[in-house]
């Protein structure tokens, strides 16, 4: 046993207590030791992303040799599996592109490299682990580190988006205990298996109670309308890098736990239209949000409320074809956003008033980060030859198959609405007339290459969809496969 | 109008709590027979005693049965009192005269804390050391031995935990249970799995690993919670 | 009427827990001082452990000890009280202190900067 | 057993007085103390239905540390919910960074 998945966990925990003495030896360690861990923690997802495609079967680690349900799993199939390489591949991109980011700098940066590790770790062990509550304890690291991080600067208004954020995020961590809490008095367990092969026993109204808190307390991680009123704010407030963890890794675990209640634990009635129809209201609300805003963080930030709508929606038709498309989105949303608010940080540096009226011509003064996010922004509104064309294009036809018709037609509307914020912002980078040539801050070689990896992604998914689709449609199955999750964790009970 | 709507929530909030509660009886066992062990709560019951030769069925919970949870809990706490030094961090500017928040206190209470001091160390060291036999554990323990420092630093104006200290300690008591975890897992077993001999029931050194982790456990949130008081006493006020 | 152990029991663990949750919740909705903001976050969070604890409770149960004196009880047929619950409010009382201190900091964070901590004063906080 | 139902009933009754008046009152220093009778009311209540670990741990952290760090913020904030200044308070001219 070389490498297992309880290492995305323990690893970078031992590594976060190591870290307040290895500064001691060297304040450059504490930038490297969390870039190392997480480098070695998207070598072994990919280790144990290929094991487990080529047996087809998931991995359940168990954790303290106590079997489920009695003892914490970890489970890493196709599903999680592949969330978590996309994030440890995000959350090492993010490190290289934050290594020596200017503004680090004068705050300490000890504090930011350990914070950032651990939000990674949250989210990851959101998505691996296979019990409510410890999915609960997650979600508060990687909320405490979320709030940490947003009040990181101190020249922006970072402490009110924080405390926005902590609000909606208690509120949303309560109800979710409450939700917990309501649910062992009915079933009497906690791992997530056990709960799903339960739940029938549940009365109605009870399960109704449970699954809304539930769907609450998730659905403001997931930003889901109405509970998306931190994202805008922490987007636009926080460093540009936790910017791109959040769109990346965050409302990642978010979604996804919002996706394990309702395909997994829950067996009701309804809950699909339910999504599809929160998805909509997000979706609309969201992109009409975004093209009202002239913040260009803020715009990124509606936009990524919308997308996320998208996601739900997707989730909601709940076919093979749709989900498979969703996940697809989700991968799309990754790193399309993330090279959006890598060259948007850039670009809001350069430009003091971070309006985007003002950011005229700045495509002739930074033409390397400029041209990053107009191939970002032509990527996420789905044009072709870039990969968000192709999520969207299952999508839409995972939606007609299902003949969700009117949704197809609210999609293409939205879509129309997205090409013209975007457009509006490249028209004024490109065809605008700079007011000067000062250059405030140039991009660092590592914010380049980070770049650089993630269009060339976009790029090559775009030409070749081929190279994520089987791993994506073996995820899809086994996010599908109830029967097969619970018996695969549930199995080694009987060894 | 805000004012009525809210009203309104919590009606309908309180109303669907306690239509929930109904189908719950206070009192009732929920846990059914201890020995067919349906329930998750009826194994625990059932065999710690014989499988981890613990007495206290909830520190086997936390520490070995759910110790992930409680590896997260101290890295929850550890974040904290992380998050709070970035939060409150600003930088030192010159000729900044600083007034400490706290009031000087009286003579009686220095005294008394002087006295009362070790006693408080005694006492939460033995409740996390007892944790796996007694009610209590490092959780306890270590907020029990904070709270003698904070008082330590309310009698004494210029008590100060040195901050490296608190940093060793905090690091060592991680590292000592992150790494327990990992040297299971290295013997070829999984995460915290017991590889220590289990001892007799009752007796002070039994349960393997768990008091040992319970020690550190405590060690780290009295270090971590005595971080967290430190940081917030010493925001200095500019006068 | 005439109400037995468990009726009153039930009125008064399962009563106040509820009633802390929606007085907390109320606080949060309402009002505008962000400490009192925390004050209602800290007390639903009280009176969701409380209720989780009372969900946890056997009638006659005892404390799942299994000291000498706990041993006997079980072995004369007693029932102990469900540990689950117990081992999950002591993780959940944990990280509540931690999200607290952390919203604390945020308000004397806050309060520096504006000289106010009322929501209804700080311009970018509403919403 | 009657008398613990009697019991608990009291210190129902005095824990949602507490909380109304930790919600209620302007002078944010005893809505804190109120909130730490909360804490300890718990505790009690966490006792009686068998639970001491917990008791312990609402007793040393919800009583004592959660209410030292809710004191330390109203010292460095302000102490009324409508800021009406106490003539006790510090004055501040300070501006961050």
């Amino acid at each position: 046993m070389v490498v297992s998945p309880v290492h995305f966990i323990a690893v970078p925990l031992l590594a976060a207590f190591l870290i307040p003495l290895l500064a001691k030896v060297s304040k450059e360690l504490v930038r490297i030791v969390p870039g190392l861990v997480i480098g070695y923690l998207s070598v072994v997802s990919v280790i144990l992303m290929t094991q487990v495609v080529n047996t087809g079967q998931p991995i359940i680690e168990v954790i303290g040799g106590w079997s489920p349900p009695f003892g914490i799993n970890l489970v890493f199939s196709a599903f999680t599996g592949f969330l978590v390489s996309l994030m440890t591949f995000m959350a090492f991109l993010i490190w290289i592109y934050s290594y020596r980011f200017k503004k680090i700098d004068d705050a300490p940066a000890q504090k930011y490299f350990i914070l950032f590790m651990m939000l990674v770790t949250g989210s990851t062990g959101i998505v691996l682990t296979g019990d409510i509550f410890n999915l609960f304890v997650f979600m508060e690291i990687t909320a405490i580190a979320a709030y940490s991080l947003t009040a990181f600067y101190r020249d922006r208004d970072g402490a009110e988006a924080a405390f926005k954020y902590l609000l909606i995020g208690s509120f949303a961590s309560a109800l979710m205990l409450l939700a917990i809490v309501l649910l062992y008095s009915q079933v009497g367990t906690l791992n997530m298996a056990e709960i799903a092969q339960r739940i029938h026993t549940v009365p109605q109204g009870m399960k109704i109670t449970i699954f809304t808190l539930f769907v609450v307390g998730l659905g403001i991680e997931a930003e889901m309308f109405p509970l998306n009123g931190w994202a805008p704010d922490a987007y636009s407030q926080s460093p540009g890098p936790v910017g791109v963890a959040f769109a990346a890794l965050v409302v990642k675990a978010g979604v996804y736990s919002l996706v394990r209640v309702v395909f997994t634990m829950f067996d009701i009635h309804g809950a699909y239209e339910f999504l599809i129809i929160m998805g909509a209201i997000t979706m609309v609300i969201a992109e009409i949000s975004a093209l009202k805003q002239t913040n260009l963080k803020r715009m990124l930030a509606y936009s990524s409320i919308g997308q996320m709508g998208f996601v739900l929606i997707a989730f909601g038709i709940g076919t093979n074809a749709a989900v498979f498309g969703a996940l697809f989105l989700m991968f799309n949303h990754a790193v399309i956003k993330g090279l959006l608010f890598m060259s948007g940080s850039y670009l809001v540096y350069n430009t003091p008033s971070k309006e985007i009226k003002d950011m005229a011509g700045i495509g002739k003064k930074l033409p390397m980060v400029s041209f990053f996010f107009a191939l970002g922004a032509l990527a996420i509104v789905g044009l072709p030859p870039f990969s968000g064309f192709w999520s969207k294009l299952y999508i839409l036809m995972a939606a007609a198959d299902a003949s969700f018709y009117y949704l197809m037609g609210t999609i293409l509307i939205v879509s129309i609405i997205e090409i013209v914020y975007y457009f509006r912002v490249m028209g004024r980078l490109y065809f605008g007339k700079p007011q000067n040539d000062v250059v405030l801050q140039k991009p660092t070689l590592g914010g380049i290459f980070a770049m650089g990896v993630l269009a060339t992604v976009i790029i090559v998914i775009g030409i070749h969809p081929d190279f994520v689709t089987g791993f994506i449609q073996s995820a899809a199955d086994t996010l599908l496969d109830k029967a097969g999750y619970i018996n695969n964790v549930l199995q080694l009970t009987n060894l | 109008m805000k004012k009525l709507l809210v009203l309104l929530l919590l009606a309908v909030v309180g109303y669907s709590l306690i239509t929930a509660m109904m189908g719950v009886k206070f009192g009732e066992n929920r846990l059914g027979d201890p020995q067919d062990e349906k329930t998750v709560s009826a194994y625990y019951l059932n065999n710690t005693t014989q499988k981890l030769s613990v007495s206290n069925v909830i520190t086997a919970i936390v520490v070995n049965y759910r110790g992930l949870d409680t590896l997260g809990e101290v890295s929850v706490l550890f974040l904290a009192s992380l998050g709070l030094g970035s939060i409150l961090y600003r930088k030192h500017k010159e000729g900044e005269e600083e007034v400490a928040i706290l009031k000087p206190s009286s003579q009686l209470l220095q005294a008394g804390s002087k006295l009362i001091f070790p006693a408080i160390l005694m006492l939460g060291a033995y409740v996390f050391i007892h944790g796996h036999l007694t009610p209590g554990g490092g959780f306890q323990g270590g907020a029990i031995i904070a709270t003698g420092f904070l008082l330590m630093m309310m009698a004494y104006q210029d008590y100060r935990v040195s901050h490296s200290v608190l940093v060793w300690v905090e690091s060592l008591a991680g590292i000592t249970f992150a790494g327990i975890g990992m040297w299971g897992l290295l013997l070829g077993n999984t995460f915290l799995e017991n590889f220590l001999p289990i001892g007799t029931l009752n007796n002070l050194f039994s349960g393997g690993i768990i008091p040992i982790i319970y020690i550190a456990v405590g060690f780290k949130v009295a270090a971590e919670l005595t971080g967290v008081l430190d940081t917030l006493l010493n925001i200095k006020d500019k006068h | 009427m005439d109400l037995d152990y468990n009726q009153i029991m039930s009125i008064g663990v399962y009563g106040s827990a509820i009633g802390l949750i929606l007085i907390g919740l109320y606080a949060v909705l309402i009002k505008k001082h962000l400490t009192k903001i925390v004050i209602g976050l800290s007390i639903i969070d009280a009176g969701i452990h409380l209720l989780f604890i009372a969900i946890g409770y056997i009638k006659g149960g005892t404390a799942p000890i299994f000291s000498p004196a706990g041993e006997k009880i079980v072995a004369n047929g007693g029932v102990m009280v469900d540990p689950v619950p117990q081992a999950l409010v002591l993780t959940a009382i944990v990280i509540g202190f931690a999200v607290t201190a952390v919203a604390l900091s945020l308000v004397i964070r806050l309060y520096r900067h504006h000289q106010t901590a009322r929501i209804d004063q700080i311009k970018s906080l509403k919403w | 057993m009657m008398f613990e139902a009697i019991v608990i009933i009291i210190l129902a009754v005095i824990l949602l007085a507490a909380a109304v008046y930790a919600v209620m009152q302007k002078d944010l220093l005893y809505a804190v103390i109120a909130t730490g009778v909360i804490s300890l009311i718990l505790s009690v209540f966490f006792f009686i239905m068998q639970a001491p670990d917990v008791a312990l741990t609402e007793a040393a952290i919800g009583i004592a540390l959660t209410t030292i760090v809710f004191i330390i913020t109203i010292r460095n904030t302000s102490r009324r919910e409508d800021e009406v200044p106490m003539d006790h308070e510090p004055d501040r001219n300070e501006n961050d960074n």
